[in-house]
């Protein structure tokens, strides 16, 4: 059967919530907002409650979270989303309270976020952090705005961002979006930065360069000392992508790498759920010489009075309406606060012995470096599949849906050919690896006799290999009933 | 071993496996002097018990939380169903990832679908995105999306816009060198139309008005729609979308590009976020619109299904070149509101703005009734402003009632001295307002 | 794939939940307690939370519940049960409660059970209510050692209670549990009570009839005056089994039929979820002759205060541990007050106008009287069904799964040969009651045509049909890993 | 049109359709010297927002519980984890109903069957039903089995049991005129065992004790199982679960039925109820246990497969004839005492049991430090009796602190005047019993 819309299930006059009468006088709003500025018709649903939910608990069965089962989504972090945060972040003392309710009647939400602030400055090195982006490259915009804006300030006029080949498709866009050029940096034949290329563009008009690290192939730039000082010397600065910070708390911090200006992906690396593609939280991190660029206001304390500080002379002004996804921060607080020092440690070491151990598992399926040594994550090539059977990446991943995973991030980075990106994350056990791994050997046995299984997969899912062609020609963005 | 999948012993079977001996091992490339040689100075972890009754504790402290509220400004304490927090709680639809894997997705698309119809009806608009980060950025993005449509790189806001909307946009225009101009508001909290007219020049791209207006007042719009269509610039309206169960759709009055807050559909207030801003645009400028959209398309056997579509705007395939930066959306913020949309329902939904809009006006007669008061406007849809004397004792008053009379309005307009921005939902009942109306000095 | 079990996941050393450190001193079990009393080894699985949340995740995705769909359960009012009505019972000021908190401590809960208790009263036509059964079979058995206990004081030894062959299993059972000998008195060929056959019955050893009205062929017993009237001169007792009440709130009362005692299951009636069989809610109703043997205690108000009442000097003492199923009870009380008097009997018109719809559409497929009037549900035979296809009620019922629908009741009432017993409830619109007659016919043709489809179903369930002989051979009742 | 699901024209054509032209015709059949000619006298219906407020208010009466709580006497203040809310939850678990239809119920049935293996085992009982409805309930269900395996109509109980669980016993053993006599209790809290051996005679069916005992006390289980032994009875144990974490199952000291308030169990405290209660036998009474039991078995395909079994003992087949009539059993109340046992898990679930233990053991040895404070006998698991002067005096002085100090023995047993029944779960801080040291007198 198709997969049901709400709108075919309107019937005229079905009614779900309902008020009761209006108890104040009722009013003509042809006069008091004025005949000519009323609509005349408001075509929404009309279905009752139990078909609400029945639809959207239908719906729900149709997607796969990280409680359905393995979800080793490369970049993304798809860690277990705690389900005591949940409960938290569900406390009418923090969901009912709003953002321009005084000060002092806001004192516990205004604590977390003066308490998050440190608590991710003391994770990553960095001095001060501004709650308020949304995203990953919400939080990239904003760390880029905040150097331009230091630069302004300092009277220097510099117009270009480098980026790796390697980065996130967010980097060079967020870059381009606070007006910077962009200047590709490659990657080495041991995919980290290649120095020697990076010193040849890194001149005055360089305004920072971005870096993940690990880097999107889950490996540590060992060299960023040195690249640190590269860009530094010149009077650049160095802009820390966190996507990656779950390979590394509590062993290595972006501020003692030489960065100046971090974000991070809450959703990623302190847990928080990811809810179908957000919302997240893209907290930004700065050395001191940047705060008084960050957005306004920050949280601070002042005796025992928490308040908001707009007390910020060069700030680039607001970046989000209030002050950010305030209900994220909490589920990030509260998973700070689980773990704490040893926990977060923890994590990032467990995280990085899932990725070593699956690739171990899996490594002689495909073209990957042999012993490498990689962090939480690793990138493996299909390039063989596809040149003795075949069959793509892309055909990988949906096989595995029919063997109830999610599969890993495809054809990213861009450097690898038929990528396959993993992420195991800590979360997850050895079955679950040994399983996966399992998995990904029966469908290298069936690519090789029964590729057609893998071309048209998958078959075990609600719906069949989708036409994105046909979605992408046709642009049918809404039901036309 | 807090949130670890494994036991012990299976730890050391996996680093048996590897051939070596411990984890640290495991970041041996991590060079010594990058690596941190302490523990991280962190408060010790709490259990399960400990934790919440810590955060309980905390959120007690938002005493807030507790009053009966008539902040709006951006924010509204409307109700959120039981039935849209029961199905936004499923875990198949919080725990998931951005529908990349549309076979395994089906759920979280045809959501979004039906959001994108629901809003392209509401705001009259051809297409809506799946949702942008919040309503101040939302239109922080608009503003580069018409710059770039028009390749101009000035906009002209009213003067009677959110404050911080207006702060916002100024943040995104500073990337791209954008011009932010900005009209006054006139005595009765209207735009200044003349002033923004005059405004408008050769290098403009667009037009930004508030609808309703931060101030509540229902706009001139006819005015707009002259100016903007004389000067050849494009639209932009940014808009609750409660008001939109009476109002008509901005695309009746010309509106190219609509944004605005949903959080009032079916989200709760959470101290300004998580949020989703919503967009929409007009057919042709569909491919210069940022954010995530979702397409019906067919499946390998014909079947119905859905998709993310038109992603060659995107960055990760087109990196610097991509319309936006955006690369996720307020997927669950937005299930929310479809959700809400669909529960309440033509009838439902009308309900809510004309109950919101009803509360309004009771306030605003009876406080006429009254010397003690001042209504500066009272063409508004669910927010109005007033002027009383001593507001600070009043509003000290008020919060000794455990209410939360408005918004002080000198929070952004000093000039603005005694002023209160106070805003109705269908939640406040008649003895709420009276309370209000008595602190206030109407009896 | 075979259903998991958590047992199956378990592996030495793994750690769900896991308290912090004692903050007491630690002490020395063997010596506080004892060594002979400590148990040596304590066999529970070892999972993590990822786990846990995986697995029973995983478990309910193989249940059907009303969110999944219809649910036309006869005899068991599967209405929709409101998601606000949820929201209230998880309110932490109703569930971190003790019941020997302070009474002046507990006035939100009391005043709760005592206003139900009037409303029930209202609703049924009753005076007094007890809200301690937990279930509807624990409602019969308190209701009947009531009516012994009262008897047992008017000094009379009354042996037996009278059952008609329709009723319920738990009427006949409750009765025996009670101590009393069951009469069965047979249907006429109209389906209701053969008076003439209750007037041979009926002597001065019967203490009571159990009756439910409408009955459980979903036909309302009109001549229940002259029934009450039978049982009342020869001193016996008039009980109402309160399961079928949803078909007749404010139409009719069990209260002005004649009725003494009544229990009703709020789960049913009063849309409280079922839970996968439990909790439920059995409150007991009795005329005011029968106030002094109620359980102990009944909420009670004095002046402003609410208070628990043990002055009950007949009182057949307790039937369940404290008060009965409170948080069941608060969902009822919900429920009343979100649909008040004309909104309880539009639910009972609205349940009654789906059965009679839904039975004319699919009458003419079945041994069903023509154009017969039901109340909430009704009963149609498979019977020719069986003879001329060798088809079989469980078939049919088995086959309904597969597209999607739960089944009826089936072989319920006894009296009718391969019964299904369809109970649509008001909560389901005039499209699910089409397509399930839809399905129904399209059943029929299978079973006409292609029998073997029904008699192997279900095929589209995560198990297919289970050997419930080889169970009850076997009696695997707990794993043995 | 509350919670219905047409439109009111679907209506229309549906008493079209019937050949009818009103619902009320319906109702024809009902004579009308019974039916009900005015409307009831209900409260008005509210809408959502008016029944949340509320029921929100009604619940804020509810002051204690809110209050730092260290009643137990059968009900107990242990945590309940976020995971066994958020899986209960799962509207399939809790919206369908009893799992007859075995295809479509594998979630209820394969739950219920690890909750029969998991109790089974802390029980050490060979077969665990699937729950009936409470601790007391479960025992008036045992007593009845225990009569009619062994065709006597006496029990015999220990005097230190829940004195409601006594009196639930003798209103289940009035129906079929079964005889309970009840010992003493010592000046120590503990079963005078001696009487209670007197009172066990030929006609007796059983001894039923409590362990630990209604007073907190272990008991010296040896002595029970020598009479019961001695005198062919029955021994019925009712025990609280949460101590199993570390004391020695019932089976082990000669239990054939073990039964309890399983309510400790990842259940809320709700006031007393829905609680659940746990019932355990030998396999020789596997059939004459009530309750339904999931067994596991095969499906067509020979895959493994859960379904309710033994049903010949049930009254939906054997009517009159059944074990007895308990239809239901309290399937979520059990899902979530499965769900607590296998999230806390072998060593997690000792903890709480340890961590409660320990906490009394700490009140003991500081109140033992004081004169101002008797403890009637410390050998005591998770609850004790003491003895203070001016009892009322210092526990309306606990309430002022927001404290509930534990439960007035008086309630129950008029002679044990100035004593209180204090109960400590994990849950209960240090600090928190520390202040309530300090308020019963010992500082």
């Amino acid at each position: 059967e198709n997969v049901s819309l709400i709108f075919e299930k309107s019937r005229k006059g079905k009614e779900g919530f309902k008020l009761s009468s209006l108890k104040v006088p009722e009013i003509e709003v042809s006069q008091t907002l004025g005949e000519d500025l009323l609509r005349d018709e408001l075509d929404l649903p009309e279905v009752s409650e139990i078909d609400v939910v029945r639809h959207y608990t239908e719906l729900s069965r149709m997607n796969f979270g990280v409680d359905n089962g393995f979800y080793p989504l490369g970049s993304c972090t798809m860690k277990y989303n705690p389900k005591i945060n949940e409960e938290i972040a569900a406390m009418s003392g923090f969901t009912e309270l709003h953002p321009y309710a005084p000060e002092e009647l806001s004192q516990g939400t205004l604590e977390i976020m003066y308490d998050t602030q440190n608590l991710l400055a003391e994770i990553t090195g960095m001095d001060y952090f501004t709650l308020q982006p949304a995203a990953g490259a919400h939080g990239e915009l904003t760390g880029i705005l905040i150097i331009k804006k230091y630069l302004e300030n300092k009277g220097e006029k510099r117009t270009k961002i480098i980026v790796p080949d390697s980065a996130h498709g967010t980097n060079p866009a967020s870059a381009n979006q606070a007006g910077f050029d962009i200047v590709n940096v490659k990657s080495d034949s041991e995919g980290l930065i290649d120095i020697e290329a990076l010193k040849t563009v890194v001149d005055e008009d360089v305004a920072a360069l971005m870096l993940t690290n690990p880097n999107t192939l889950g490996l540590f730039e060992k060299n960023i000392l040195e690249i640190s000082k590269i860009l530094h010397d010149k009077g650049a600065l160095l802009y820390y992508d966190g996507a990656n910070l779950n390979a590394v708390m509590g062993i290595a911090r972006p501020g003692d790498m030489g960065f100046d200006v971090v974000h991070l992906n809450l959703h990623k690396t302190f847990s928080t759920p990811h809810g179908g593609g957000g919302p997240g939280s893209g907290a930004v991190g700065v050395k001191a010489f940047l705060r008084d660029f960050l957005p306004k206001p920050l949280a601070a304390k002042n005796d025992e009075m928490y308040f908001l500080d707009y007390d910020i002379p060069y700030s680039i002004g607001k970046i989000h309406g209030f002050y950010g996804n305030i209900g994220v921060v909490l589920k990030a607080y509260a998973y700070i606060r689980s773990l704490g020092a040893k926990g977060l440690k923890e994590a990032s070491e467990i995280a990085t012995l899932n990725a070593n151990y699956l690739l171990k598992k899996i490594e002689n399926m495909f073209d990957a470096p042999k012993d490498a040594l990689c962090k939480h994550e690793f990138v493996v090539s299909c390039k063989n599949w596809k040149e003795k059977y075949g069959v793509r990446a892309l055909d990988v991943a949906k096989r595995l849906l029919d063997y109830g995973f999610h599969p890993p991030t495809i054809y990213f980075p861009l450097i690898v050919d038929e990528a396959l990106m993993i992420e195991p994350t800590e979360t997850e056990s050895k079955d679950t690896l040994d399983s996966f791994a399992d998995a990904l050997r029966k469908i290298y046995e069936e690519a090789k006799q029964t590729p057609d299984i893998l071309k048209s997969a998958p078959h075990a899912t609600p719906v069949r290999r989708v036409d994105e062609v046909k979605a992408a020609r046709e642009m049918k963005l809404k039901y036309q009933g | 071993m807090r949130y670890i999948g494994h036991s012990p012993s299976q730890i050391d079977e996996m680093l048996e496996t590897l051939g070596i001996s411990s984890i640290e091992s495991l970041f041996n490339d991590i060079p010594d002097n990058v690596k941190l040689n302490r523990e991280m100075n962190l408060p010790r972890p709490l259990d399960e018990i400990e934790l919440k009754r810590e955060l309980l504790n905390i959120s007690k402290k938002n005493k807030a939380a507790d009053y009966v509220n008539f902040i709006g400004a951006g924010a509204y304490d409307h109700y959120v169903p039981a039935v849209v927090k029961a199905l936004v709680s499923r875990s198949e639809f919080y725990t998931s990832y951005t529908p990349y894997q549309a076979e395994r997705s089906q759920g979280t698309l045809a959501a979004i679908f039906e959001y994108q119809t629901m809003m392209a009806r509401l705001t009259g608009m051809d297409v809506v995105n799946a949702s942008i980060y919040d309503g101040a950025s939302s239109l922080g993005e608009a503003i580069l999306m018409a710059c770039n449509i028009k390749k101009k790189n000035k906009v002209v806001f009213s003067g009677a816009i959110h404050p911080e909307y207006l702060t916002t946009a100024k943040t995104y225009g500073f990337g791209n060198g954008i011009d932010i101009a900005s009209s006054v508001y006139t005595s009765s909290c209207e735009t200044d139309w003349k002033q923004l007219e005059k405004l408008v020049d050769d290098n403009t791209a667009a037009i930004v008005i508030s609808m309703p207006n931060f101030f509540g007042v229902v706009e001139d719009v006819k005015q707009v729609e002259k100016i903007a269509q004389a000067k050849d610039v494009m639209l932009i309206v940014s808009t609750n979308p409660i008001t939109l169960g009476l109002l008509k759709p901005p695309s009746d009055y010309g509106a190219d590009i609509v944004v605005g807050e949903g959080q009032p559909l079916g989200n709760s207030l959470n101290f300004g976020g998580p949020y989703l801003g919503f967009m929409g645009t007009r057919a042709k400028y569909m491919r210069r619109m940022p954010g995530r959209i979702v397409g019906e398309t067919v499946d390998a056997d014909g079947k119905r299904a859905f998709v993310l579509t038109l992603q060659a705007r995107e960055q990760h395939i087109r990196r610097e070149k991509a319309t936006s930066n955006i690369c996720s959306n307020q997927a669950l913020n937005a299930l929310a509101a479809t959700i809400y949309l669909a529960y309440l329902g033509k009838n439902g939904f009308r309900d809510v703005a004309y109950h919101s809009h009803a509360n309004t006006q009771y306030f605003i007669n009876e406080a006429k009734k009254s010397d003690h008061i001042k209504i500066i406007n009272p063409k508004v849809f669910n927010e109005v402003v007033v002027e009383v004397n001593d507001l600070d004792k009043k509003y000290q008053t008020a919060i000794e009632h455990k209410m939360l009379p408005g918004l002080k309005l000198n929070k952004f307009y000093p000039e603005q001295k005694n002023r209160l921005l106070i805003a109705f939902t269908e939640k406040r009942t008649k003895q709420e307002i009276q309370e209000l109306l008595k602190v206030l000095g109407v009896s």
